[in-house]
């Protein structure tokens, strides 16, 4: 039974859950910590409980907190949302062993699914590609036969390494010799440990995931994929669905491997499958599972019309998916911006304090997710997350005209945000063309935007008198 | 639905369970608190008497910013270049960066501002003896709230 | 061209018609008075224009402004919303006098549609049936032959009467001669004027209303029908899409009845034919026609998908409707009730004042058309209209239960509402056995609960010490 | 799209053919403010010297709300019993139902107040002299707002 549900998160998340409750039919006691007790979703939810100070460790990561917060409340259920403890084993089973169901799959499931190595070792018993690569090499021949088998170019990285020290790109065989020697040296000194390995270099990828749900009753559906390219910093700033610049065929077989991953795991709730795909190659690799919903899951709701977390609340209750995938029709396009308070201008420095104004665009086809309101004082204990837009359009092009209306429209004031970025952003002629790679916004993007708002911000200065 | 005796129950039955050090709940009219026997700093970090729990885990590879400073009475004041927590030491547990007759050498990290996620540690602008602490450790401080007084060498 | 809209008109409509212009990514002016420059609207809007002070006549009902306003900003049509200059034959001639379009049918079909004598006379000419009635009688036995013609109860009213006064209902002949002669005098001594008419009396009457959009190109077409039963001193409280209570085939005939009607008076643009149904008899009557946007405009888009307001605009440039008759499907049930800043334990006194608290509702399939925010201050010029609430379902039932659970969680605080008497209205046996008839609220809900509200607040006076 | 020459032009265009007596509009940076030759009241009345325009053009079928009052220095006052617009006569261009000096019997018409369409006739709630008028015609007055005070006859 799911009839009072815990929604043991906060900000726009919280916000998405405590209305999916409303629409199921189902109470909702927000568990909030006291620097939230006066935020948005603490007044719409039906109930509220204060489960610890503003430190998320001792709140929002307390699993102890959050379970007694259920018990406390007569909570039949809890909902985790996406971050703090969504994909915590631990809180999966206290919530069994106290009788509240866990809004989400099983520990076993998180386990096997989360766990990057876990996750690959399945992955390559189904025989899904993953990133092309090698064990750790030993002479140069080696490296050489590994580096023709792979494709150049290549990477040569440190098997200790990290933070890119020890990592080598080799465009030729030619340059092969010379760079191991040398890598393995940098390898040595930077971490006592000269062994390396060989990847080949993707220049070009797309980051693709595949949106899934699966019912306790056995049914697995997949909702079509999401293109989740633009980043920075490893941190998705845009997302759209479906990623329809990638080809048909390929799209087709990254949504087969997801589906049968996901079944290999015995998963039910909602997860998402991520892979890199290779825009040179026409080739896809498994990157990694999310136990989770996502920030970004709005997008695949407005072109295929599911509520995911609905859905959610219903896997949980034990009921079937309330359709087949028969039934799912991806229609037009959606593209979702991330609204961040940061600072753009000053390398994205997190920009708390209070909203004096906040007003959404308002339109049909346009959905904006968050917990602000004219007045809200963004606390900095929490992530820069103020909400999302989203934009939907029949085709790609109509649902970016929307976005770059509805961007002018959104007004913000009292913190920085990513708005500015964003508004540029959706105009660019490589946005337009559908010509993103994951670390275009960082190598193309950027650095041309970032001096033409310094040269902007220059000339407004000279021509003050 | 009022909290009932049920859900007490259910939450003491709990604690006596778990292995959870401290419960502090507030819903509608009630307010459970339980501490573990035994239990030690954590009780303490959550009732607000020293060091919070709060971890500055990592640090990021932003550049801390330069703290502004404002000059006065002999003193350079170190002041909050942005809003955020104040925390004195680089983990918690760990000894504090400085204290209150502290020499630092210009450059020497004084504390770390938390914002939103992000580290910011911040330098001492001049060498010298730190005269005063203005904020509590933990504390909740805004751009230009002053953190440190230094009084520079030789002045 | 309609590429810049005025927007003549002020609360939710001003903010229903900006919304569709952004849509429809057209510009919106925003036309405001005085008072309600910082409205929300006026906020939204992409321009805003101060056409005088905050009284009507001097602002939203001065012609001359409006034009003026449109003039001054560019716009190349006017939105006039409901209400105010919506149908007002001099806006449509002084419109098109200066090149303006008119969003909305002709000054001809607004004249000749509008006055209700002149709609009357064409129902008559197309055989859509009127209230039955007669000309004034003069001997007993003339109104004995009417009356057996229109059906008892009947009806006497006096010819030059009005408000009640010298009408008498007849429920026998026996009872006709002497009733006659009683209300003849009544008649003579409060009007001077002794002449009465006969009608049949309705005594279970429910208004039913036919939504027509129809565009320049001579398309005319039909949304369905809605039940606006609810009403006290005949201004509309609750509505309900589609008429479902009625039989399926008197409202075939009535929809046939309103394209007819509409189609004879070469009508363009967004209209409501509205008719009188008698559910003892099941006959129907014409009342009038609405030759603008309704209030209650949105059930039927809950239930259609269709834009009502979009589809305006694109009528007004010239372009054919966005869909055909082939392609409407009335799917579930909608209800829409109107939040009024009215005060119903003391009838219904208007209460302007400061919104400390404005939070509506959120979920899937509520929709909140409102002007209001938190702290905005409700002018006392205006009509007390905050807002409406608007909840679909599969079925009438869950629509209704899903209405129960919004307004409950509907809060608004700082001026008295309509919220607690909805709150009753939407779980009375009444209403959820679908038994409204247009005296329903004012005879049989109202009496009994206004007598439990103040019974209420006499044992609370009781229980405080 | 700021307002142009354009846009004046239509407007002053627009004014010579019209039969308006007064347009006065605020776009952007520009304000317009026309008045016909031999416009009279209207003129004034927007331009908030005297009585305004708006009409209460009918009083609804609401019983009127019994004027509160209080009693002090021998004189009654009459004051507002909701928010809303203060008229002083019963439609405009009429004669006032009172003025200071008049005398008025206990349920005389003294004034009315407008709010959200509704039209509040105030009756005086004694019978005697009319020796203040505390809001000006037009103005919006809130609940308790003085509007009259009268000298009860015999005090």
């Amino acid at each position: 039974m799911v009839q009072r549900v815990l929604v043991a998160n906060r900000g726009e998340i919280a916000m998405r859950v405590v209305r999916a409750c409303f629409d199921e039919g189902v109470t909702s006691v927000l568990a909030a910590s006291e620097a939230d007790l006066d935020s948005l979703p603490a007044r719409v939810a039906d109930e509220v409980v204060q489960i610890g100070p503003a430190s998320a460790t001792a709140s929002y990561l307390d699993v102890g907190a959050v379970i007694s917060a259920a018990l406390l409340t007569g909570c039949d259920a809890v909902h985790p949302g996406y971050g703090f403890l969504s994909e915590q084993p631990e809180l999966v089973e206290q919530c069994a062993r106290h009788g509240i169901t866990f809004v989400g799959p099983s520990a076993e499931s998180i386990r096997r699914g989360g766990d990057k190595i876990a996750a690959r070792e399945l992955a390559r018993g189904l025989d899904i590609p993953l990133g092309a690569g090698s064990d750790a090499i030993d002479t140069v021949e080696e490296a050489a036969d590994l580096a023709a088998r792979v494709g150049y170019p290549v990477l040569l990285k440190a098997a200790a390494g990290g933070g890119g020290r020890g990592m080598r790109r080799v465009d030729a065989p030619a340059q092969l010799a010379d760079a191991v020697v040398r890598a393995r040296a940098e390898a040595q000194s930077a971490f006592g440990d000269g062994r390396l390995y060989i990847e080949h270099y993707v220049e070009h990828a797309r980051h693709v995931e595949v949106q899934v749900l699966a019912d306790a009753l056995g049914t697995t559906v997949h909702l079509g994929d999401r293109d989740c390219s633009y980043q920075r910093r490893y941190q998705k700033l845009v997302e759209e669905a479906p990623a329809s610049a990638v080809p048909e065929e390929l799209r087709r077989r990254i949504g087969e491997a997801a589906v049968a991953l996901i079944s290999a795991l015995d998963y039910v709730g909602a997860g998402t499958v991520e892979f890199l795909v290779d825009v040179d190659r026409d080739t896809f690799s498994f990157l990694e599972v999310n136990t989770r919903v996502q920030v970004e899951h709005p997008v695949t709701e407005m072109v295929t019309g599911v509520d995911i977390v609905r859905e959610q609340l219903r896997i949980a209750a034990g009921k079937p998916l309330s359709f087949a995938q028969g039934d799912v029709r991806v229609s037009g396009h959606a593209i979702e911006f991330r609204i961040n308070a940061e600072s753009p201008d000053r390398g994205f420095v997190p920009s708390p304090g209070e909203l004096r104004v906040w007003r959404p665009p308002v339109g049909t086809d346009v959905r904006v997710d968050s917990h602000c309101f004219a007045g809200y004082r963004v606390p900095p204990h929490y992530d820069s997350l103020l909400g999302k837009l989203i934009c939907r359009g029949d085709t790609r092009d109509e649902a970016l005209d929307l976005a770059a209306r509805a961007l002018d429209a959104f007004d913000v004031a009292g913190v920085d945000t990513t708005l500015p970025l964003h508004r540029e952003l959706v105009r660019h002629p490589d946005v337009r063309g559908h010509r993103i790679t994951t670390r275009w916004v960082e190598e193309s993007f950027l650095p041309l935007w970032t001096a033409d708002r310094a040269r902007t911000a220059r000339a407004e200065r000279a021509a003050t008198p | 639905m009022p909290v009932g005796q049920d859900g007490l129950k259910r939450v003491l039955d709990a604690f006596e369970q778990g292995d959870w050090d401290e419960i502090h709940l507030v819903a509608d009219d009630v307010e459970v608190h339980l501490v573990a026997r035994g239990a030690d700093s954590k009780v303490q970090a959550t009732s607000h008497v020293t060091a919070p729990e709060e971890t500055p885990a990592r640090t990021t590879d932003v550049a801390p910013s330069a703290p502004m400073t404002a000059t006065a009475e002999d003193a350079t004041t170190v002041v909050a270049p942005s809003p955020g927590l104040f925390w004195r030491a680089p983990s918690p547990g760990a000894p504090p960066f400085t204290d209150i007759g502290g020499h630092v050498e210009e450059g020497t990290a004084l504390c770390i501002v938390e914002v939103m996620k992000l580290m910011n540690t911040l330098p001492a602008p001049v060498a010298g003896t730190v005269v005063e602490i203005c904020a509590e450790n933990g504390e909740q401080v805004d751009t230009g709230t002053p953190l440190f007084r230094i009084r520079a060498d030789g002045s």
